[in-house]
């Protein structure tokens, strides 16, 4: 029995989640203009709903004050309050509000990730296609220098890192952007080494273009793709690093609400069949979700198939 | 031929293409009747659909596509009506399909005669050994070499032209009524091309298989078919037999297609002081540690046009990269107006760049697909000319006026929103902007249609007369030297094997090669193949 | 074939050289971390006698490229040294824990390469069916949650009181092979769900990107089923990225899997390292940062091997 | 993790002199508490931990865990116990005897124990377990303790310690973990050996693994232990060691995760053990360095500090409030009548105008390797704080390296302490000017002076005159606060059964649970 009222939520979700992707990109065609409201027709219904998640969050991040109910780090209550009209999804482990740190954790968790994993495309994508388009011993050089940084187990190396330099957020957002770098550096070359052989890059080599002009005007936007959906995958990640991090006793400085230390504060939960850890652990798997389902539209449309 | 005797009717055809959210007609209400035996050639340009309904035929639609109206019916089945796995049954064992880049419809990853095998051995028709053996003896009819041993190499072992004859006979495994060729030797060269026809011609009479023949080349056409059919944008032009249809036809678009091998322009008397433009010296040049070029030298003189004609692998490319300083050659050198340019493209100055520009093949992967006309062509004016704001606008629009493309309509378009023709156009802008006077253009017009490339030639030549300009005209199309040269080098395999005027090159006596060569290119008879081939047998014994 | 074999041999060389700096690499930065041997394992009860005596017990005393190359020289003839903290032979300590290290691995990719593989082809040919679209959002979904997460609710949906598989896979004596599929069940499944989706995306984007070549078109025309057009047709095409994403994630599964050591008491190498960086015992730390990198690094250039050996092209020349 | 052991209301009789009497007695009912039931023997017990690491050592100078710790317990004997009530009772040392000035001490041991070997105890192996500690190079974590011992000798069964100063309490240090008596050979011990003569013979064991142990036959201790055999696994996560008791994977954890330790108690067929006696967790302030070298931003932070709330919410109520001073309720001479500081932001605002300041800003590092919920508590701090006009940033430490990087690095951190076994151990250990753990740099001539007078005051009553002083010192002038002191909370499954009195001094009933519970 349970396994089916199971399935039948499940299927209510999934239903549900697709009704809002159809109403929002409904709205969202009516509202853009018409260049994005074509490419918003293509948009399927899972990338639809990504679209309308990220957004959502977006504004929770931006409007955290004005959204939730309690402040960030005032004990309002008992520890492990149940839910009820005040607190709508109960308290934490110290009696906080669970609601308004899930709201403020998306301005912390989102925030730290987005930067990190900027600064991991800045240095992994300018480098990778430098190492494409100069080749030679720049490229021999940098590809062997990332062979050996991957080689070291990346949670392991963090560890090492934030152990040495310590554990603020600069320096967890330079560590975990420098191991990502790596990971960005190969897509970045093995895509612009696609690129530099297409007869518009020998054309502006011909010409005489600089290098920079040559990386930025020519391979760059050409790239772009998929980057960009190494982008959604690398910022998700950054989430899941940070958590592991905070497993292991380094993560975000409390108070600071973020989702990762939030699953481990309330993680033992879990055992007993209080679902109040899901929700942190979800909130992480539902941006990741949606994100994916916009990558992989993109994806889609990039690489030109039809069907 | 009486109605009993049909195989194939294709009544009211209309297929659709999907592009982004809408649906729109590429094929619009097409018939078609074909008889036990017989071959039908289609012929168009691209977009015409031919290969959509060639494919059609076998009741499938591409990705993207679908069939949207009308009837087949093969040998008594309604192919719309069938369920996907009778049509599937159908598929390789009664109707079966030669693509037009064998290189690339063979499946890398499989031995030729494990691909043979798979279709009678998955339909029942053969065991393995029996399709093995059968497989040899159909290679040895496609006067394959090496018979017995071809089918266990993997494809990429196996030259462009056996591949085409392989497929041909792996179309041929389970003895099919009907057989689609969809352009089998458009890929190849003129004297491969030969051989792949005429075996294909041999095997399906041989075996008496019905075939439709597509290609967008009359000459070959003429050939193969019986009757012919001409479309043009999913439309039927008209049908009518090869022999009418090559002396008498009625349609406008028909005549202007027959008349597009016609265009020639005079031979330009030579300019200037003597002092050519461009020299190519000696030059022998390597790729890693294969020499390609051997010993290459010749002259391009002011407003000439120097048309360098080879098969493929002839180093014809290889001496525009090396003029153009991507190939640093081994030995020798290339003048410039008389002085010797640095031979590494990085170490020559901006203006040594700016004097020779380039157009290329394939104007899709030679137009940066993000950046918009307006920079496409006004960055080489902007880098060269230093020109900025009004002055860069006003001579990028003066560009396209000179490419006859609408400034206005056109300067803030994408590569992607052009059609072929037009990009090509927007390549030869790029080069004209700045101001050169020696271009190399790279095979230009043979990715195009014929209608599209006359146009082309056409442009190259009145820009040539105005701007006093040099060319370099890479082409492996004797029609195309035909047209628009002044000068011919013919080379193959790295070495000039003859050099002229174009008057010279075409009048005997001619260089064994060039004999190959100007012999080879299919002309516009139905006989002429069949004749050149006695002739050929007559000489070799 | 012997361009293979150069191949191998030159990788080899450059893996070589790649532990060398991983090494200096891992000496440096254990030097940089704060506090030193003595100080970590006299903890709190340090005084500065017993540390500095226990300094120069253990030769920390000396400079650290003095110590580096000792070590470096002792490594070159195969000797891993002893730990600092046990006086254990740093080959046992990690040869033990390398067994099931690689048993996890061995298990956890038993079960998710085919699995994601098959998921792979099967989301592939029913592309964009309600089938895929489902596969891949659960895979995501997977993929999202952190590794301790969904380690916890497999815990609390599969061991349980009356569970159907123990909590913890910590094991004293040499377990039966059967023993062992059910004791390290969990974590293997855990690892399973975190690797599948990475390895199933690929497969799918690996198959999907050729269904638009001319030969998979062929064979369509041919009447192949659609089943057949995939596995025989795409798939041998699409092995190389899958085999490269495949050791990624082996690489992965030996290297990475700290967090889920952790939860179910499973003693492998990554809780040996992280103990070993916090005490500061270098020989341990080292070996196993040896072992890491090396692992990752032959199983990149076994996967360029297979890839290569995949393709006709590479091993049949013209 | 713990330091030092610490145990409250030990008796001071027959610490002087030890009683065979005693020791005869533990052996018909084990220390003396009557029982619900006769124990069984039978069963191995299955003990959850949550420390345990690939770098512990069989060398007793490096343990310094709870596994170690544990297992020492497990497998050895020590010369003296500390008793289930709190008293000091004798082991392998049958009796002992303190000269006038409390330099030399004699201990008679037993006859007939046996090692796990088969070696027969005798004085050389005292002597040498405990050389072990001593020396020049000994790179012993409990040399500190043993080091006024100037000379050992042994004879047959007896054993003659000579110390440097007169030290009442050294039959206290017997008992010491560091210090089990382990076979001699050629007058040395090996620090290898996994030989003892313990309750529990070790059959296997892996470091950061854990171990197995199986019941020493020969055993003194007649009748004991029950258990065949004992299975030690290391669990580091709370949540995977508390899911191995509810899936009866283990069936006692040593530490119980506290925010769900309410929902582990409705669990059905699992209890938890908590006992509170000297662990207490605190708050140093570096009293050199600005602003803390000011008494009143001291009092004011000790004022700003919800005492309450954190043992209701850091301990969930395990635990009872701290005074700012290291002696716990149950000790001796705990001051009775000094005022309990609760929380109170007017006060603090008071005595930060008294320093002369409208508003603080202060740093606190904390990392939860200075005490379980030290991040936690931080936070609570810093909230509490705001009322009173102080800003606390809580700067989180990593774990690694937090004792030698953090504490008594940073000026502000955080500690906890296991406590001892006497006040003058603790004052003395941490709060006395000079001291190598004096963790917030005090320098206070009055409360120095009262130590050294206090050590050698024979009459109680002025004795406990002048530990109420000093703790009425430490708690109002001192730097460190202390909010709490913290129970050690585990959990068992209802199958094992415990004796009525549970020892407080460590945690596992004295880490002795494998000779003190059993199977029901």
């Amino acid at each position: 029995m349970g396994f089916f009222t199971g399935l039948f939520w499940l299927a209510v979700a999934i239903i549900a989640a697709m009704a809002a992707g159809w109403v929002f990109r409904q709205a969202a065609i009516a509202v853009s203009p018409k260049g994005v409201a074509k490419e918003l027709r293509t948009a399927p219904l899972t990338a639809s709903f990504g679209m309308l998640m990220i957004i959502l969050y977006i504004l929770a991040a931006f409007f955290a004050p004005v959204i939730a109910p309690f402040s960030e780090t005032e004990i309002v209550g008992r520890e492990y309050q149940a839910w009820d009209n005040v607190h709508l999804l109960g308290t934490d482990n110290l009696g906080r509000d669970m609601m308004s740190r899930l709201i403020y954790a998306a301005r912390n968790t989102v925030g730290i990730a987005f930067i990190t994993t900027a600064l991991a495309f800045l240095l992994g994508s300018v480098l990778g296609l430098l190492a494409a388009v100069v080749g030679g011993w720049v490229d021999q050089l940098l590809s062997r220098a990332v062979d050996v940084l991957m080689a070291i187990p990346a949670l392991i190396f963090a560890l090492l890192l934030l152990t040495i330099i310590g554990t603020s957020v600069i320096n967890m957002i330079l560590v975990i952007a420098l191991i990502d770098s790596t990971r960005v550096f190969r897509l970045a070359r093995a895509v612009a080494m696609n690129i530099v052989v297409m007869d518009y890059v020998e054309a502006a080599r011909l010409r005489g273009e600089s290098l920079w002009r040559l990386i930025t005007r020519e391979i760059l936007p050409n790239a772009m793709a998929p980057l960009v959906a190494e982008f959604g995958l690398r910022f998700c990640f950054v989430f899941l690093t940070i958590s592991a991090l905070s497993f292991l006793g380094l993560g975000i400085q409390p108070p600071t609400a973020d989702w990762g230390s939030m699953v481990k504060d309330n993680a033992t939960l879990i055992s007993f069949g209080d679902i109040t850890p899901l929700l942190p652990a979800g909130a992480i798997a539902l941006l990741t979700v949606s994100v994916n389902f916009v990558v992989d539209w993109q994806l889609h449309r990039a690489s030109g198939l039809k069907e | 031929m009486s109605d009993k005797d049909i195989l194939l009717t294709v009544k009211g055809l209309r297929i659709e293409g999907r592009s982004d959210d809408t649906w729109s007609e590429i094929v619009k209400g097409v018939d078609l009747t074909l008889h036990k035996g017989e071959v039908l050639g289609l012929i168009g340009e691209s977009g015409a659909g031919k290969s959509t309904i060639g494919l059609a035929a076998m009741g499938f639609a591409r990705d993207g596509c679908r069939i949207s109206g009308g009837e087949i019916n093969f040998d008594g089945i309604d192919l719309r009506a069938a369920s996907e796995s009778e049509r599937r049954d159908l598929r390789g064992k009664r109707i079966a399909y030669v693509a037009q880049s064998a290189a690339a419809s063979f499946n890398p990853a499989h031995k030729l005669i494990d691909q043979y095998s798979e279709a009678p051995i998955q339909h029942g028709v053969m065991g393995r050994g029996e399709a093995e053996s059968d497989a040899k003896d159909l290679y040895a009819r496609m006067q394959l070499p090496e018979p017995n041993d071809i089918g266990f190499r993997y494809p990429h072992q196996v030259s462009g032209g056996q591949l085409q004859r392989a497929m041909t006979a792996m179309a041929m495994a389970c003895r099919p009524d009907l057989i689609i060729f969809d352009e089998p030797t458009t890929a190849l060269d003129v004297t491969t091309q030969i051989e792949v026809l005429s075996a294909i011609r041999d095997i399906v009479e041989q075996f008496d298989t019905a075939a439709i023949y597509i290609t967008h080349d009359l000459a070959v056409v003429a050939q193969m078919a019986d009757r012919i059919k001409v479309l043009l944008k999913g439309e039927e032009v008209e049908e009518a037999d090869t022999r009418t249809m090559l002396s008498n036809p009625t349609e406008d678009y028909t005549k202007s297609l027959w008349a597009v091998r016609s265009y020639a322009r005079p031979e330009q008397p030579p300019v200037g002081d003597g002092t050519p433009v461009v020299s190519v010296r000696n030059v022998t040049a390597a790729y890693g540690i294969t020499d390609v070029l051997h010993d290459v030298s010749f002259d391009i003189h002011p407003r000439r046009t120097v048309a360098v004609v080879g098969e493929s692998g002839s180093g014809k490319s290889t001496t525009a990269r090396v003029i153009t300083g991507l190939l640093p050659p081994r030995r020798g050198e290339t003048l410039f107006n008389g002085e010797a340019l640095p031979i590494d493209y990085k170490k020559r100055t901006r203006e040594q760049l700016r004097q020779a520009q380039m157009i290329y093949q394939m104007a899709d992967t030679a137009l940066n697909p993000k950046l918009k006309i307006r920079e496409l062509i006004g960055r080489p004016a902007q880098m060269y000319l230093g020109l900025n704001g009004k002055a860069l606008e006003d001579r990028t629009r003066d560009l396209l006026s000179l490419i006859e493309l609408e400034p206005d309509n056109y300067i803030d378009r994408l590569p992607s929103e052009l059609s072929g023709g037009q990009k090509q156009r927007i390549g030869i802008a790029r080069a004209l902007a700045a101001e050169p006077q020696f271009i190399i253009c790279d095979e230009v017009t043979s990715a195009l249609d014929q209608l599209v490339a006359e146009g082309i030639l056409k442009l190259l030549d009145k820009l040539q007369s105005e701007f006093s300009l040099a060319y370099m005209f890479i082409t492996h199309d004797l029609a195309t030297v035909k047209s628009i040269a002044d000068e011919v080098v013919v080379m193959k395999e790295g070495v000039v094997v003859e050099q002229g005027t174009k008057s010279e090159m075409f009048q005997p006596p001619h260089d064994p090669y060039t004999e190959l060569l100007l012999s080879s290119v299919p002309e516009m008879d139905p006989d002429w193949l069949t004749t050149l081939l006695k002739e050929r047998t007559a000489t070799a014994t | 074939m012997s361009h293979i074999w150069s191949m191998v041999f030159q990788r080899l060389a450059l893996g070589f050289l790649t532990l060398f700096i991983v090494s200096l690499i891992i000496f440096g930065a254990t030097e940089l971390l704060p506090g030193d041997f003595a100080q970590e394992i006299l903890g709190q009860s340090a005084t500065p006698e017993t540390v500095a005596a226990l300094r120069e017990k253990l030769g920390l005393d000396q400079p650290m490229y003095i110590r580096y190359f000792g070590w470096l020289s002792d490594i070159l003839r195969g000797d891993f040294g002893e730990s600092l903290a046990n006086g254990q032979p740093v080959a046992d300590l990690i040869g033990r824990r390398l067994g099931n290290t690689l048993s996890l691995a061995l298990y956890a990719a038993a079960i998710a390469v085919p699995l994601s593989l098959g998921l792979g082809i099967l989301a592939a040919l029913f592309r964009n069916s309600f089938f895929d679209r489902f596969a891949n959002a659960s895979a995501l979904t997977s993929i999202s949650f952190p590794e301790f997460f969904v380690a916890y609710i497999l815990i609390f949906l599969l061991a349980g009181r009356e569970g159907l598989f123990p909590s913890i896979s910590s094991f004293r004596t040499d377990p039966s092979f059967t023993e062992y599929l059910h004791r390290a069940f969990l974590p293997a499944l855990t690892l399973t769900l975190v690797v599948t989706a990475h390895m199933m995306r690929m497969t799918r984007a690996a198959i999907i990107n050729l269904l638009a070549s001319p030969y998979i078109e062929m064979a369509r025309l041919k009447g192949m089923k659609p089943m057949r057009v995939i596995v025989k047709h795409a798939l041998p095409n699409a092995l190389a990225p899958i085999i490269n994403v495949v050791a990624l994630n082996l690489a992965y599964l030996i290297t990475g899997v700290v967090v889920v050591e952790v939860v179910f008491v499973y003693p492998g190498l990554g809780q040996l390292m992280v103990d070993s960086v916090a005490a500061r015992d270098m020989p341990v730390v080292q070996g196993v940062a040896l072992i890491f990198a090396a692992a990752y690094v032959l199983l990149n250039l076994t996967a360029d091997v297979l890839a290569t050996l995949s393709n006709p092209r590479l091993v049949h020349g013209r | 993790m713990s330091r030092l052991s610490g145990s409250h209301g030990i008796s001071r009789r027959g610490v002087l002199q030890g009683a065979t009497a005693l020791g005869t007695a533990a052996l018909i009912t084990p220390y003396g508490t009557p029982l619900r039931a006769a124990p069984k023997r039978g069963g191995t017990l299955r003990v959850g931990m949550a420390h345990g690491s690939t770098t512990d050592a069989m060398d007793p100078g490096t343990w310094e865990a709870d596994f170690m710790i544990f297992q020492a317990h497990t497998r050895n004997n020590y010369l003296t116990e500390i008793a289930a009530d709190g008293s000091l009772v004798p082991e392998l040392a049958e009796s002992w005897e303190a000269s006038a000035d409390a330099t030399q001490w004699t201990f008679v041991l037993r006859s007939k124990v046996e090692f796990h070997s088969g070696h027969k105890l005798s004085a050389e192996d005292v002597k040498a377990s405990i050389e072990h500690h001593l020396g020049e190079d000994s790179t012993s974590a409990a040399k500190p303790i043993v080091e006024g011992i100037t000379d050992i000798k042994a004879d047959d069964l007896t054993v003659t310690f000579t110390l440097s100063n007169g030290n009442a309490d050294f039959p206290f240090v017997m008992s010491d973990y560091h210090l089990p008596i382990l076979p001699a050979k050629d007058g040395k011990i090996d620090p290898t050996t996994q030989d003892g003569c313990g309750p529990y013979k070790i059959a296997s064991i892996e470091f950061g693994v854990g171990a197995s142990y199986v019941r020493h036959d020969g055993y003194w201790k007649a009748g004991l232990p029950y258990f065949d055999g004992i299975e030690q696994i290391v669990i580091h996560d709370d949540a995977a060691r508390q899911n191995a008791l509810l899936s009866g994977e283990v069936d006692y954890i040593d530490t119980a995760d506290l925010n769900t330790v309410s929902l582990l108690e409705r669990s059905p067929g699992i209890e938890i053990l908590a006992v509170t006696g000297t662990q207490h967790y605190g708050l140093p302030m570096d009293t050199r360095a600005a602003p803390f070298n000011d008494v009143n931003v001291r009092q004011a932070l000790k004022y700003s500090i919800n005492r309450q709330q954190l043992v209701d919410t850091i301990l969930n109520g395990f635990g009872s409030l701290g005074n700012d001073h290291p002696i716990g309720p149950g000790q001796r001479f705990f001051n009775t009548e000094l005022e309990q500081k609760a929380y109170d932001p007017d006060k603090a605002k008071f005595y930060l105008k008294e320093a002369g300041l409208d508003k603080l800003d202060v740093d606190i590092h904390l990392a939860d390797a200075a005490f379980a919920g030290a991040m936690d508590a931080g936070v609570l701090f810093a909230e509490s704080a705001t009322a009173g006009g102080i800003n606390i940033n809580v700067v989180r430490e990593p774990n690694d390296g937090y004792w030698s990087n953090v504490w008594m690095q940073k000026p502000f951190a955080g500690t906890y302490w296991g406590g001892r076994p006497t006040e003058d151990w603790m004052f003395a250990t941490a709060y006395s000017e000079g001291a190598a753990w004096n963790e917030s740099f005090w320098s206070h001539e009055r409360f120095n002076e009262l130590l050294v007078k206090a050590r050698s005051e024979l009459n109680d009553d002025l004795r406990r005159e002048m530990y109420f002083e000093m703790q009425d010192l430490v708690a109002n002038q001192g730097g460190t606060i202390i909010p709490m002191f913290a129970a050690y909370v585990g959990a068992y499954s209802d199958k094992l059964a415990k004796p009525d009195q549970v020892a407080s001094n460590w945690r596992n009933d004295g880490h002795r649970i494998g000779e003190r519970w059993w199977f029901a």
